[in-house]
């Protein structure tokens, strides 16, 4: 029979099971492929609190979605337009975030009283009408897996586990990815156990004929690939894209990277992966507790490296004497925050933006510093770059702020060629610098306002830093009031003193009369959201900030330039805060502290409604 | 580290900042056996940086002329660490009090000792908070009476030996500020020491502990209670060796004899280098916070790996084979390595 | 020869030293005799950094000075009018704050050669027209003491060193105090050194003598008291008030208080005043560093006492996490920063006002809380015990903001009778509060928002807290978003239903146009020169805040009032920030950040200036 | 605390919340095992506390029907040293992490040691940081491949028993997840024990380190490596006790030595009670990290006044004539005392 074949410029599908049920490398093999066919995209995982729940219970389920177009992807998609539910728990977990007539595949075999009662179904959702919105694919996951796999020479355990790849099969199938990556890509994982490579590879193309034979699947469909810039890609969450980020700045800068890092969920895998990176000039150091990861950054910067730490909010916070003591010493310094939601341990595994006001206002005394963010998983990059270059040319520290949001998200990421990147090499003092031959570590350049960087090991330039207080030039500690006043305000002067670019506001009509300004995550679903509104025909402008403290210099303009600014945040109103206080606008803002991330239409919905009233 | 043939002497190592310490303050006598010990080194004064936390003996950085940083309390192991690790090449010494290095910063202390970080760690123990003008520290004796505890603390006090040696120090040893002989000493056998250095200096502190350790000092009462170790001798104490150490009958302790009464055999002969570390244990009991038989001198001395080298050939392995690439060479290989596709 | 008395309104004196002259002593000693005398005074020392500096050096001089007058008096007073210099070293130091005129007391006995160049003093000022513009005595204060003492048994060491005794006799004469009390505070100090004792009170009259005889002083003045209120005084600084403060709220809340401290300058002494009061019902707890000691007194507080936890920048930094963790408690905490200048280490022993940003937005996520401060020594008692019953009454941390400048001045306080201050007494959570006989740990109180405290000991309501996210009532960890949106939208509003009384304006002409708002210690220089500028006929209103979380719900209204607000800080505008935000008023800022509290006559200026352009 | 006669059986202390581990986890073993001895304590569940910090280990209050706090990650000893001061009528138990204790909260740890607080400290040791997915802990063996060291670690990892007996700890203790009884038996000494009482017990984390303790738990191996310490009784393990324990030759450490070939009389006879900790010191180097020779059981017991009775008692005899004064009165008293003077 042949199927049916319709295109779709957009699909959202979300693969959900057990945290034993290999979700996540499901989901991430399904993006891959359509990665390669040049469909845009955007995904991201969802796993469980704990470190493995109770098998089929519901807060046990394990999720991944891949958003994919036709066109350039801003979000992982607000509601998935297919759900892969692997038991009840599956379905129960996420039956509520699907719209309206989405397709459902489940796997029936797991809909067994037991595991239904697990989850609390008091009767069988596939037996009743509780899903007659939906169009229901029954699949037989299990059993037509371990059919499959009946003539070959693996366990029944193996075989049952391989009912993911069955059901990549089935999806591969009816979205039209190839296979041959994916049969690649499993003789090579399980290179070493061939049994289960040839088991997985058969579940993996079992599922692809029975999409291909069974009547229940009358329809395939095509997504076109996206209009994307040639060239070579990966695909990066913003943790990996953050380490390498910071690897490469090491290498533009010609410096050795040391970071200095005690784990915590959300950030633990910038030191994972740059533990990795030895052969790249990264040495990587689990510290003892992050005041010992931010201070052996700080000595390191001290030794004429970049020093960098990664860390979350609670880490953050044990940092923040230290950092006072790095805006004294005036050295390189790159915080890296991935932030979580809650005060105190919160909820870790969940996305937030309530750590700006700690990155600005967080020390004792007027400690100022840098803070930027990240708005995206592959910009990362470039903000971990932007954040070495900050902390190497004006030599203070220089907090990044990125979330769970985007350190768990992948998208595409066309490579950038070496050279592109800016040159980050700095000079390290060698001779003394002040009159009559003696050096003046605090002697800062009229442009940067930086102090020279001299470095132990350099003859002739040897001299003392500390957290007393200190006279400009000479650095010496000072008790002279005036020099404390100097001190305090060239402190403050450093930091507007760093060059940044103009903030880019995005109006194509140019009539907008609402302003909508975001800082870090929010840039997907807040550009989905415009994208969307523009698309019925309503102005609205959209700018987002890269660069908090300093603001670049028009930002004032910008925002006089609009009746209303609306600013979401995934907080109370932090961004909010700092903008009303510098510019004086009553901003309208919209504030969501539950976890998760914007949906583009909650944007939209509440967008329109600030245009209405505008 | 490079051993570079300077002839320095101890001038070169004096700043040019006016030092301020109160008046019969101990500090000024460490700084002094420093300053003059240095040279010894024979290290460029630019490859050396000394470390510090604050306290009254942390400001001791300001007046080397050597690298130097005063940084904030407790921390100075962590950042030393940083510094060390990622150079290396350089010699760096960690200046730490009673408070700074047992109190707030007693968890850095102990997790440098264990990785074996190649510092030199001075800690200048006068039983009090200086700088803070005199509460009880963590080596202040039970019952002590301070601004903090007008009615005798209550905490028993570290041994700062003991706990070194709990968490894997190399090398512990102790001296005591006055005897700059001594002091030089133990400061030669640290320098040389590959690793975590841990050396406790008793220190005066003319305001708020005066005389705390007059009794290892006067001519009348040292020599009936200080225990120089002296690797390879029979530990023997008292103006004329009367005293000895031994071991406890029964026991793992050790104890205190008269040398008439004991065989020559059955007195401790010291051995600095015992790969375990319960013999550098035992004898740190030997004395109490009473100091009464209070040893000095290197306690433990064993080679292990320092941290850093280890990571620097794990680095340098990870390097082998692109010793020649250039900053972008790698950056690309970077970028390029692992699951990557092309499109257009 | 009968001296000419001369009435005087109000004077300041300046006794300055080495660091072993006594100074402080001398200086308390007067200060006492003039409270007794009913003047209203206030009073500041002024330590060296280092703990004991070399004699005669520049940074070893030790003051302290005495503001007293015939009305009330609101600080330390500007300039002295008076300055008693004991050695070059404490002329030097101090001769520029002097005004024209002013009277200076030297020891000339200490002017040598040897002293003179200590201090850099290429030529005696005492014999060159460098003085030209004061009325200087010159007094041989030494060998004046040594002479008085010649009979007596006491070696010329001990009686060398009583010269400040003879000083403060001096100074007694001249300004009428009465002798008892200082020859009895002698006896008393020394009992248990007769010879001392008696030495003591040899110099002191032997200085009151040389007064009463010597032409040089031709003058003795008078200062009559002021119109104090009736009833009994004592001398406090902020940091005695403020441990005043904290064991009288234990007391009126009939429960233990337990300190948790770290020593770190300037808040030591009130750790040192607590351990002092176990007889209150204090226990002091001195922990192994701050985050210890907030953790303890968290603990304490969870155990059922009042927890409470002193310390100063760096170690408020230290305590930013465990802040975090109280919030989520919801448990009671007082949380004292005595701010000192700087960022980092800074200058330990200077004041400052720049812990305002770290106290309001100096944790991970978002974690409100209430922060007050105090505006005088005595207040400091009062600003305690406000803290304590936010603390007790709505369950959560508070943080008391005092400063370096508080911490020191000392002014006289008419004690409070116990039954005048507020009844803390709190009721402990005894009977389960939830339906079915379920104890809620969460359930929040509709007026105070504040959740029964239940104590360990207490059958049958056994529960678990933590600082992971939770459920609203049953407060069990919760990882529903909502759960999360609600608390913490509940969490901020905790802060704001804390009812706290209205900002009260002073505006005694009623026809001011400019409002100088103020928070802490300013109050003293901000109000005296008000009453400068209202003197001279500039009409001028003036506003302090002690509640800065959550602010008075007037205070939007009372800025509405003015066309133009004036905001002075001892810091780069830590609470013009907050109100610009809040109320989008385009505030004036005076900011000075040089460790030393304002001036009244700066402060002046400053206003008058604003008021003419307003 | 008082001992109330209550009844209660193990189900009394499970709380209405889901046990969240993983499968496999040796966390419900000591949860079950906590939970059955709590009954023999005899005291009443409202005057329990457990108080923990961050990782696996530290959900463990949710699961006992007793008061709980799960504070924040390493801090647990000190806030329950504030809640024990203040509160001495309480059982205070702490549970923790071998990164939670040891990592970040490792001063903490050795402050409450020193001072002997009278917490009962349970650190369950899985040598990997669990919650946190997979990383190297002070703990973890050296080389050891985790997440964070992926060409091995280069820490020398504590041994925490050495480390609490340097940090001055009253108590000493290990056990391991698996064995109930023996749990128990270490549970029952360190509750009887009068101040801190620092338990290391083993336990698997089935996800990150599994089976890290299997050679203490195999049938095939256990009695050849676990050195079961009993009070009063000779040292000998292996299945028919043909190994024991005899001191080094000539040094201060112990070792293996095979029972048929020494005279009974060298056996090392173990007593936690002996004064000194360098018994116990010594003893706690008899294993190394890859548990050949893991003693388990009681290392030391010894008395010393807790912190919490010494600071009671100085409370009390400053209170000492004002028993009968009302809050207000005190107040008055206060306010009053010292240099005071009246106007009007
Ligand atoms: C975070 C922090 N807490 C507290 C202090 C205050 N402080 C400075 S030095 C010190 C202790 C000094 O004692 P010690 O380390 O023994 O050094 P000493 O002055 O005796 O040489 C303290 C508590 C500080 N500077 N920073
Ligand atoms: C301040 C802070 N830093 C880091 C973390 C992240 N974190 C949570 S638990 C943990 C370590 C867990 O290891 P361990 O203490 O051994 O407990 P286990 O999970 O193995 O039982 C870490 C690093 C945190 N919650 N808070
Ligand atoms: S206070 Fe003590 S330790 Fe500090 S400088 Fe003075 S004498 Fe030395
Ligand atoms: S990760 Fe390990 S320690 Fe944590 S619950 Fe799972 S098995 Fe237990
Ligand atoms: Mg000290
Ligand atoms: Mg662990």
């Amino acid at each position: 029979m042949a199927k049916q074949i319709q295109h779709l410029d957009r699909v959202a599908i979300r693969f959900a099971g057990d945290s034993g049920d290999g979700m996540q490398l499901t989901g991430d093999r399904f993006a891959s492929e359509t990665a390669i066919l040049g469909n845009d995209l955007s995904t991201l995982p969802n796993y469980p609190a704990e470190i493995r729940a109770p098998s089929g219970s519901l807060h046990g389920v394990s999720s991944f979605q891949v958003h994919f177009a036709a066109h350039d992807v801003l979000t992982p998609g607000d509601s998935p337009d297919v759900l892969v539910a692997m038991n009840p728990a599956a379905l129960r977990a996420n039956i509520a975030d699907l719209p309206p007539n989405a397709e459902i595949i489940v796997n029936t075999d797991e809909f067994t009283p037991r595991n239904l009662e697990k989850v609390g179904y008091t009767s069988n959702p596939l037996e009743n009408d509780s899903l007659d919105g939906y169009t229901v694919h029954r699949v037989p996951l299990t059993t037509a897996t371990i059919a499959a796999l009946a003539d070959l020479d693996v366990s029944k355990k193996d075989a049952e586990r391989a009912k993911n790849m069955f059901a990549l099969g089935l999806l591969s199938w009816m979205y039209s990815r190839s296979t041959e990556g994916t049969v690649e890509f499993l003789k090579q994982k399980f290179a070493k156990k061939p049994k289960l490579a040839a088991a997985n590879v058969a579940a993996f193309q079992a599922g692809w004929n029975y999409g291909e034979t069974t009547e229940d699947f009358a329809v395939r469909y095509e997504v076109k690939p996206a209009q994307l810039a040639p060239g070579t890609y990966r695909s990066v969450n913003g943790n990996t894209a953050l380490a390498y980020g910071l690897a490469a700045a090491g290498l533009r800068a010609h410096l050795p990277v040391f970071l200095g890092a005690y784990p915590i969920t959300p950030a633990s895998e910038i030191l994972h992966e740059l533990s990795a990176f030895k052969r790249f000039g990264v040495t990587t150091f689990q510290a003892e507790d992050e005041i010992a990861a931010v201070g052996s950054a700080l000595g390191a910067s001290y030794g004429g490296g970049l020093g960098v730490t990664s860390t979350s909010g609670p880490g953050l916070a044990l940092k923040t004497e230290t950092l006072g003591l790095a805006v004294m010493l005036e050295l390189p310094l790159v915080v890296v925050n991935v932030q979580r939601a809650g005060p105190s341990t919160g909820l870790p595994t969940k996305t937030e933006q309530s750590d700006l006001n700690i990155a600005l206002f967080g020390r004792h005394g007027e400690a100022p510093l840098a803070v930027i963010a990240a708005r995206s998983p592959a910009d990362c990059f470039y903000a971990a770059v932007e954040a070495a270059r900050i902390a190497l040319t004006y030599r203070m520290p220089v907090i990044l702020l990125s979330d769970g949001y985007l350190a768990n998200g992948s998208e595409p990421w066309l490579l950038p060629d070496p050279a592109d990147l800016p040159d980050l090499q700095v000079e390290f003092a060698t001779e003394p610098n002040g009159p009559d031959g003696k050096f003046l570590p605090y002697l800062h350049d009229p442009h940067t306002l930086a102090r020279p960087w001299a470095v132990p090991g350099t003859p002739g330039l040897e001299h003392r830093v500390g957290g007393l207080e200190k006279a400009d030039g000479t650095g010496a500690v000072s008790y002279v009031p005036a020099d404390h006043d100097l001190m305090m305000r060239l402190r403050a002067a450093r930091v507007e003193a760093i060059d940044v670019p103009d903030l880019e506001v995005e109006d194509p009509s140019g009539d907008a009369r609402v302003l909508v300004l975001g800082w870090g995550s929010t840039y997907g679903p807040i550009g989905a959201a415009c994208r969307k509104l523009r698309e019925r025909g309503v102005s609205i402008a959209q700018a987002h900030l890269r660069h908090i403290a300093p603001m670049p210099k028009n930002v004032g303009a910008v925002l006089a330039g609009y009746d209303r600014v609306v600013i979401p945040e995934m907080n109370l109103g932090q961004l909010a805060h700092v903008v009303r206080e510098r510019y004086l606008v009553d901003t309208v803002s919209y504030n969501k502290v539950n976890g998760q991330p914007f949906t583009s239409a909650e944007l939209e919905t509440v967008l329109e409604e600030v245009v209405r009233n505008a | 580290m490079p051993e570079v043939p300077v002839k320095l002497t101890a001038k070169d190592f004096r700043s040019d900042q006016e030092v301020r310490w109160c008046p019969g303050c101990g500090d000024f006598a460490i700084l002094s056996a420093i300053q003059s010990f240095m040279p010894e080194l024979g290290i460029a004064r630019e490859n050396i940086t000394f470390v510090s936390g604050i306290g009254c003996s942390s400001r001791f950085p300001y007046y080397l002329n050597t690298y130097g940083m005063h940084s904030i309390h407790g921390r100075a192991p962590a950042i030393a660490t940083g510094l060390a690790v990622s150079r290396p090449d350089l010699s760096v010494w960690v200046v730490s009090g009673d408070g700074d290095a047992l109190s707030i910063g007693g968890n850095h202390l102990i997790h440098a000792l264990r990785r074996n970080v190649n510092l030199k760690i001075l800690l200048f123990n006068n039983r009090i908070y200086g700088l803070t003008k005199g509460q009880c520290s963590p080596t202040s004796e039970f019952g002590k009476v301070t601004k903090s505890t007008p009615v005798g603390s209550r905490d028993t006090p570290f041994n700062p030996i003991a706990l070194a040696l709990g968490a894997e120090a190399s090398f512990v040893a102790r001296t005591v500020d006055s005897d700059r002989k001594h002091l030089h000493s133990v400061l030669r056998a640290a320098a040389a020491h590959q690793g975590s250095a841990f050396i406790e200096i008793y220190q005066n502190c003319a305001i708020f502990n005066d005389g705390a350790f007059d009794v290892l000092k006067d001519p009348a009462s040292r020599d009936s209670v200080l225990v120089r170790l002296e690797h390879g001798k029979p530990i023997t104490f008292g103006a004329s060796g009367e005293k000895c150490v031994v071991r406890e009958p029964r026991g793992f302790g050790l104890e205190v004899a008269d040398t008439a009464n004991v065989p020559r055999s059955e007195i401790i002969v010291h051995d600095e280098t015992v790969e375990g570390p319960a013999y550098a244990f035992t004898l740190s009991r030997l004395s109490d916070s009473d100091l009464s038989n209070t040893p000095i001198g290197v306690f433990r001395r064993v080679g292990r790996p320092t941290y850093e080298s280890m990571v620097a050939e794990q680095n340098a392995s990870a390097r082998a084979g692109n010793a020649n690439a250039t900053p972008d060479e790698l950056l690309s290989e970077l970028l390029h390595s692992g699951n990557t596709w092309t499109l257009g």
